[in-house]
């Protein structure tokens, strides 16, 4: 008798526990995948928020720095998250190589999973046969937007930082190619300038050195009056300041955001209000351009875009798995990508074939745009 | 005149001890792996399911290069980190035979031939200079696998579509010159790991009734194909070219006196790890379904090493039990260590960093642990 | 086998930088005749098997003079492969073993009888199947051949010495044509017990039909089991005898016995005595490998040129390497009566002793720095000589005015012919490079000098000139030097005493004009005959 | 006469000789091409200075007979460990760098001490050992700079609020410190007196080391261990001394790089700065037997002269083309394999 009714509130204890659990929990979990902060703040300070806005939804996971060579690792991080039942959705920002792989072997035993992905690196066609949707800022379409920005800067000439393995990615070969169509049709010199590549047995540091010296190279050759432009992430904060040293001009960033390599490259001073305030730190960076004598010659999208793939495709897994938006449905998409950047945007998809989206947002130029 | 022997010349004590000490010091490195894999799992709390399948599903893509390596070493040239150059004759082969959609398991054979001619001239070169760099084998081909990638990015940016003709639009940059960075493989993807699922499902579900052995999914084909290796490489051990090789491996200078060709039996290992460089290259890839055109190679030495490491190999030593082990060892802790660093430490990044400083001083820590018993079994001797 | 011989060997001439090391050598071997070649470390044994053995450094030097005859077949023997194909064997002194390889995969070594397979077809011989049962059944008929019983499947790693040279045996007997074994000094390494098994599987090779040329130095194996005896001296064969007319005493003589001039040195103040000793070393044990020292006692006196004789292997080098700390010793050396610290260099080297490497190149020189540089390093390093001034010992700087000003007094008084202090030990001559070291130790001004092999690898001319420099610092600095030498004549040139070190201790102590006769017997382990016929 | 250039061949060396040649044309190819030479050699001898030290760094070890220290990275961390703290306390100018020096030496030197610690097991092999030491301290250090307690606002990340940046720009405290002292121009030639000098004073320094008591010691451990046992020289405290003294540079080095560059590169950019030190060293015609002031010198000029102009001249001769920086890996990875076949030949 003792026996059994211990074994009785044993049992109701346990199906208390897990009734309790799964009361308080959502229904389903979602996985964020981000690179960590030493390869790019934005994306996972995306995610941090992400996780604090939906307490208990989420499931933060980081791939490895040196992802090229530990692709293992980094699908191993993706497959580990698949292999959790209740997560139905996971979110990838930024889609570095191998997220195609990792997609695959998770839709074999895991159909069900949603892929959301954020600045996909591999080829768009394959991506988009792949993954539920794509979210890029529209790198062919800057290809026109940006020279056109350039010239509305004052410039006269555009120089295009990149190297081999960038011109290897098929949405950076076609932007470069219509830069200079486009910089031909509005009447500047196109350069094209070939840098060390980041991976290459120098690293980062010889590619931010290259950056450094040549900049006033080409501003001793070419007047103040060139605007600038690098493929790469890591080069834009050496990029920003010999821009500023030299006086010449910066349409924008590789990812266009207010925080991608302004901050640093400004020195900038990121006080209690400042922190995590993007319209607070856009402030703050206007005020040092203009304070510089910069004013209008610098622009950037309001948006940090690594920060928003990550916030929005977090928010457009969460309201597909509610069934609130239907994922085709370009429109509705776009609806709710606007609604968190909190700015109007070009929405495009690369094909019928899948949801590849591309989004375009207009500048703010320092000193000019920004009160 | 001397007095006649009394005591007849004793044997030595026939074959090695298999005291638990000598188990201890002969797989100390596997050992301490496994303590700090399985400590990684209990700190993880890891789904057993989800790292059976994975650390299987690694080993599958990884076994065949991990085994490359033994060969060189019983040669005597240590750990040939010139196995990327391998990998490089492998993705050659895939892009031929991607570029003419031969597809499934005719596509992967076609790769596979096609890989090796590849292979056998680019090992030649390496074991060549290899050859004018004794002693300092592994830097030499460390370096070789850097020179060898810019060679690589020059033919497939540079000169296809310039010097090589090629066209096709879905492997090549819109500007007709160069290859993409991606290539989806996806006619090839499973095309060996699966080629023998068919007696799985056929054979072994049905009659056993169709009783699933746990929801896993192994490359069945691949790991047979994987046991058939490990079967060839003992054999070429058996041989007499194997033994060639054991003995240039074991003293240059005796083997040359015995009238062996060094320098060829040298560039003979080589060329046979390259070959087969190539061909786990291309189960590497067949497995994952996509290749990066321009980076899927760089690092395939360097992992390959440490695992072989890990498995209680030794640059002087190496066996296939230490490539077996030692793969799945190295592959558990790179599953499991990530997540262990993120439960320990609540922050996704930490953990990341964790994972790498773990994984890595473990690695250093193990090749000190070998020479330092290399060291101490020399001196007690 | 025309004339009945195996092997002829007709005045075989040799010459190195044109220093004569092999003149009008001639020798015969007939089938299942055990011929022994003795003679003096440097009387030119090793360069003739090196002829025989076609080895590439003859053909490098400018090949030789003379014929070689197989089979009353005039030959040309271009490789040690030739070599073999004719049925010539050679066991090595050193070991041509693979320590990792078991007894019959080292009989077998690139020999390897094999079965062809599916994968040979295809890719050729190479990649026939070892033929394992058959490999272990021959080495087994090899070993059984002398009458051992080895696990012909264990590591050779591990076994003792002896049968490591059983296995060398093996191997050569087991290639199937050979008629003529090279012994290289095969006992050197062995125990009394070991050695006595190696001359009884010697004998039943001879029996079967086998030639054995074997050299040695330990004239009562010799005496044992050879048919006939070719002595050799200074390159040239000074006699030639059967056994039945051979003894013992006279043999040694031969070999050793040269008609040596002992110069008339320079006088000395005071003669050394045993009343003042500088040196006293007791129980002394150095492990070094191939020389072991086994509890020798040894006292030195004070101001005496002091010989240290022996065969190769009785330990006779290990005794200056574990005074002077480079290999591992235990027991006890004191000098004028303070006990030194046994296993540091740098205790040694500041009690007042210096050493003179017998391994030139590895141990007594830095081939890729200037002579200057060689000479004062030592000096610098444990006596702060040439150092300008400053707070700090270790970052004081060199003084390179007085290392230059040394280094040409050295040159001068040494008589080192370079193109100046600056010139790369590398570039200079053997005997050049002697007397660097010989400068190196002598800039230390020690008491007492260890010189281990001063004259190894060195032409004629410079031989001599070393020798002289010892005795100038003997007599003009009153510097005590222990000399080691393999050559007993030169010992015998300058030496007031001469100790002959047999199995790792001293086995006696000889003034230099004692008869060739109790050298060679001595040497030889016959000490106690000795003093029982004295 | 004719003795005199043979002489000076030999000591060079072909490699040398051929990239001088390349160098040369290279100079040619820019004057034709109209580019402003002026820069060039101004960017060249920036980097030279700047690296200097670095490639110094190598020195002890290869003397020691360590072998190439791919373990910089150690050095280097403890240099930014110092640069971040004194950065931290908002120190400027000359305050700051040497702040950060003093700093970083003991740091330095105790990491150095452990780091020789485990090489001294490892023997032979220390050079494999080393690449993934450096591997594990660059990914443990990535950890420190997340989690330490750095609160100055101009270092931390703008959207968290807290760990330190990437990258630290330097403008505020002792950036180009070095470089701006007593700089001058001649012919539009931007010459930074400072940091050549700086640079100067530590070659003419460890030159002179190598001319001490221990230093000789140290080089003659590495060419010849017995000679040196039987000189009465502890091989294991020179192979000790040698990896300090290199991880000591090391952290120098890197604080005059950065000041040089700029910014301070924390996480993963450690990693990188044992690459290009040991190509210099090599390319300066050192082996790994033997390695002199000589040699770090050359090794230093051409490897990063190389780097500079390189690859703006070939983008200048080959308008638009990719193949200039592939080109540039071929060339410098070509040149090591080269001498690491050539070493045992002379």
């Amino acid at each position: 008798m003792f026996k059994r009714s211990i074994l009785v509130i044993a049992a109701l204890v346990l199906v208390l526990g897990v009734a309790s659990v799964s009361l308080g929990a959502p229904a389903f979990k979602i996985g964020i995948v981000t690179g960590t902060v030493s390869q790019g703040e934005d994306e996972y300070r995306g995610a941090e928020y992400v996780v604090a806005k939906y307490p208990g939804m989420l499931e933060h996971r980081t791939y490895p720095d040196n992802f090229m060579a530990e692709q293992e690792t980094y699908i191993a991080q993706i497959t580990g998250l698949a292999a959790d039942p209740a997560i139905k959705a996971i979110v990838v920002n930024q889609g570095v190589p191998g997220t195609v792989a990792a997609i695959r072997k998770v839709k074999q035993l895991r159909p069900d999973i949603l892929f959301v992905i954020g600045e996909p690196h591999e080829d768009p066609p394959i991506v988009e046969k792949e993954a539920d949707i794509s979210l890029i800022p529209n790198n062919p379409a800057r290809g026109q937007s940006i020279p056109q920005l350039a010239k509305k800067l004052g410039a006269k000439k555009f120089l295009h930082y990149s190297f081999p393995r960038h011109m290897s990615m098929n949405d950076l070969a076609t932007r470069r190619d219509l830069m200079e169509q486009e910089c031909k049709k509005l009447g500047m010199e196109f350069i094209f300038v070939t840098a060390p590549d980041p991976m290459g047995e120098g690293g980062l540091p010889a590619a931010q050195q290259f950056i450094l010296e040549d900049v006033p190279r080409q501003v001793a050759k070419h007047g103040k009056d060139i605007a600038f432009f690098s493929t790469n992430c890591g080069m834009q904060e050496p990029l920003i300041t010999a821009i500023l040293k030299a006086g010449a001009i910066f349409p924008e960033q590789c990812c266009p955001s207010p925080t991608h390599g302004y901050p640093g490259a400004l020195g900038l001073e990121i006080t209690e209000e400042l922190a995590g305030n993007f319209p607070a730190i856009v402030k703050a960076i206007n005020t040092d351009i203009v304070k510089r004598g910069m004013a209008g010659r610098m622009a950037t999208w309001p948006v940090a875009t690594s920060y928003l793939n990550t916030v929005a495709g977090v928010e457009i897994a969460k309201l597909a798995l509610e069934k609130k938006i239907n994922i085709k449905d370009m429109a509705a998409v776009q609806k709710v990508v606007e609604e968190i950047a909190g700015v109007s945007m070009k929405f495009e998809r690369n094909s019928e074939k899948g949801q590849f989206y591309r989004y375009l947002v207009g500048s703010i130029i320092f000193g000019k745009d920004v009160k | 005149m001397l007095e006649k022997p009394t005591a007849q010349v004793k044997t030595p004590a026939g074959g090695s001890g298999v005291g638990i000490s000598d188990i201890l010091r002969n797989w100390s490195v596997p050992i301490f792996f496994l303590v700090i894999s399985i400590a990684g799992i209990i700190a993880a709390r890891l789904d057993i399911n989800y790292l059976v399948n994975e650390v299987v599903g690694r080993f599958g893509r990884n076994a065949f290069l991990v085994i490359s390596l033994i060969i060189p070493v019983m040669a005597g040239l240590g750990l040939n980190f010139g196995i990327v150059v391998g990998a490089m004759a492998g993705q050659t082969a895939l892009v031929i035979v991607t570029h003419y959609q031969v597809e499934g398991l005719a596509g992967f054979a076609l790769a596979a031939v096609i890989s090796v001619p590849i292979a056998m001239l680019l090992g030649l070169l390496v074991g060549k200079v290899l050859n004018r760099a004794k002693g300092r084998e592994m830097v030499t081909s460390m370096i070789m696998g850097y020179f060898a990638n810019g060679i690589y990015q020059l033919v497939f940016l540079v000169l296809l579509g310039t010097l090589i003709p090629m066209k096709d639009p879905v492997l090549m940059l819109g500007s007709g010159i160069g290859l993409r960075n991606t290539i989806d493989l996806i006619g090839l993807s499973y095309s060996l790991d699966r080629a023998m699922d068919w007696l799985w499902n056929g054979f072994v579900f049905t009659s056993v009734g169709a009783a699933r052995l746990g929801p896993w999914r192994f490359p069945l084909c691949t790991l047979f194909i994987i046991g058939i290796l490990c079967v060839l490489t003992t054999f070429i051990t058996r041989t007499k070219l194997g033994q060639e090789m054991r003995a240039v491996g074991q003293d240059m200078h005796i083997a040359q006196v015995a009238g062996i060709n060094v320098d060829r039996t040298r560039i003979i290992a080589i060329m046979m790890s390259t070959v087969l460089a190539a061909w786990g290259q291309l189960i590497f890839l067949q497995n994952l379904g996509t290749f990066n055109t321009y980076s899927s190679h760089e690092q395939v030495g360097m992992f390959s090493v440490a695992a072989i490491l890990v498995g209680g190999a030794t640059t002087r030593r190496a066996t296939i039990w230490n490539a077996i082990v030692g793969t799945l060892l190295f592959h558990t802790l790179f599953v499991v260590s990530p997540l262990a660093g993120q439960r320990l430490f609540g922050v996704s990044q930490v953990g990341e960093y964790f994972r790498s400083f773990l994984a890595y001083g473990v690695i250093a820590v193990a090749l000190a642990l070998h020479a330092w018993q290399g060291r101490s079994s020399k001196q007690s001797k | 086998m025309r004339n009945g011989h195996v092997l002829e060997l007709k005045g075989i001439s040799k010459g190195f930088f044109g220093t004569t090391v092999l003149k009008g050598v001639s020798l015969d071997i007939r089938p299942g005749e055990i011929h022994a070649l003795v003679g003096e470390n440097g009387a030119g044994k090793s360069t003739l098997m090196n002829i025989l053995f076609g080895m590439q450094v003859i053909q490098d030097t400018g090949g030789f003079e003379g014929q070689v005859v197989v089979d009353g077949q005039a030959v040309t023997i271009d490789s040690p492969r030739r070599a073999m194909e004719l049925g010539i064997g050679m066991v090595h002194q050193e070991f041509m073993l693979i320590p990792g390889f078991t007894v019959s995969e080292n009989i077998k070594l690139n020999r390897e009888p094999t079965r062809g397979n599916l994968a040979s077809r295809i890719f050729g011989h190479r990649l026939e199947t070892l033929d394992e049962p058959l490999m272990q059944a021959d080495s087994r008929m090899a070993l059984g051949k002398l009458a051992l019983s080895i696990d012909e499947m264990a590591l050779v790693g591990g076994m003792p010495v002896g049968h490591m040279q059983f296995v060398e045996i093996a191997r050569e007997i087991d290639k199937k044509n050979v008629r003529l074994l090279v012994f290289d000094e095969p006992t050197a390494v062995l125990a009394e017990s070991e050695a006595s098994l190696l001359l009884d599987a010697m004998k039943r090779l001879s029996s079967e039909g086998i030639a054995i040329l074997f050299i040695t130095h330990r004239l009562d194996e010799v005496m044992e089991v050879a048919d006939n005896i070719t002595i050799l001296r200074d390159g040239e064969v000074v006699s030639r005898m059967p056994r039945s007319e051979a003894k013992l005493g006279r043999i040694a003589e031969l070999m050793v016995g040269r008609k040596i001039e002992r110069p008339v040195l320079p006088p000395r103040k005071s003669e050394p005595s045993d009343e003042d000793m500088v040196l006293r070393i007791e129980n002394f044990r150095v492990d070094m490998p191939g020389e072991r020292v086994r509890g020798l006692d040894l006292s030195v006196r004070r101001g005496e040129i002091l010989g240290i004789g022996g065969l190769a292997g009785h330990g006779k080098v290990g005794i200056a390497n574990g005074v002077i700390g480079l290999y591992p010793s235990t027991g006890r050396v004191a000098k004028d009566g303070s006990q030194i610290p046994l296993n540091d260099p740098k205790q040694a080297l500041l009690s007042g002793m210096a050493f003179v490497s017998e391994d030139r190149r590895g141990v007594g020189l830095l081939l890729d720095e200037s002579i200057e540089m060689n000479i004062i390093l030592t000096a610098m390093q444990v006596q702060g000589k040439f150092l300008r001034p400053g707070a700090l010992q270790s970052l004081r700087l060199e003084d390179r005015s007085a290392m230059r000003e040394h280094a040409l007094e050295v040159m001068r008084d040494l008589d080192i012919r370079c193109t100046g202090p600056t010139q790369l030990v590398r570039r200079l001559s053997g005997g050049n490079q002697q007397k660097v070291c010989l400068g190196r130790a002598f800039t230390m001004e020690p008491e007492v000098l260890w010189v281990s092999e001063p004259t190894r690898g060195i032409d004629v001319g410079a031989k001599q000139l070393v020798l002289d420099l010892l005795v100038k610092f003997n007599r003009e600095h009153g510097m005590t030097i222990v000399m080691t030498s393999s050559e007993l004549a030169e010992l015998r040139k300058i030496c007031d005493r001469i100790a002959i070190v047999y199995r790792g201790q001293i086995a006696g102590i000889l003034p230099p004009d004692a008869p060739d006769v109790d050298f060679g017997l001595i040497m030889a382990g016959k000490g106690a005959a000795l003093e029982e016929v004295s | 006469m004719s003795d005199k250039l043979r002489n000076a061949y030999e000591q060079l060396g072909l490699p040398r000789l051929i990239i001088i040649v390349f160098l040369l044309v290279l100079f040619a190819v820019a004057v034709i091409m109209r580019m402003d030479l002026a820069i060039l050699i101004k960017d060249s001898i920036t980097r030279i200075g700047m690296n200097g030290i670095l490639v110094l760094a190598m020195l002890p070890t290869l003397a020691c007979g360590v072998g190439l220290n791919f373990g910089l990275p150690v050095g280097v961390i403890a240099g930014i460990v110092g640069a971040v703290t004194s950065m931290n306390w908002g120190l400027k100018g000359f305050a700051g760098f040497f702040t950060a020096m003093v700093i970083a030496i003991p740091l330095a030197v105790i990491a150095g001490y452990l780091y020789a610690m485990l090489l001294e097991r490892v023997q032979g092999q220390e050079m494999m050992v080393g690449t993934y030491v450096g591997f594990s301290v660059v990914s443990g250090m990535c950890m420190f700079w997340l989690l330490a307690p750095y609160r100055n606002p101009a270092m931390i990340f703008a959207l968290g609020g807290k760990g330190l940046r990437t990258t630290i720009t330097l403008d505020r405290t002792f950036g180009k410190v070095l470089n701006d002292f007593l700089g001058f121009s001649v012919f539009d030639i931007y010459i930074p007196t400072g940091l050549l000098l700086f640079m100067g004073i530590f070659f003419v320094l460890i030159a002179l080391f190598f001319k001490s008591k221990a230093g000789l010691a140290m080089r003659t451990v590495g060419s010849n261990p017995m000679y040196a046992r039987s000189s009465g020289i502890n091989v294991q405290r020179m192979r000790t001394m040698g990896v300090i003294l290199s991880t000591v540079l090391a952290a120098i080095g890197i604080l005059v790089y950065s000041q040089s560059y700029g910014f301070v590169q924390l996480y993963t950019a450690p990693l990188t700065a044992a690459f290009p030190a040991v190509a210099s060293v090599l390319i300066g015609g050192a082996s790994l037997r033997k390695a002199t002031i000589g040699h770090a010198i050359i090794g230093t000029v051409l490897f990063h002269t190389l780097l500079t102009i390189a690859l703006p001249v070939t983008q200048t001769v080959l308008q638009g083309a990719d193949i200039s920086e592939i080109a540039r890996t071929i060339m410098s990875n070509g040149m090591i394999i080269y001498a690491l076949t050539r070493a045992e030949r002379r």
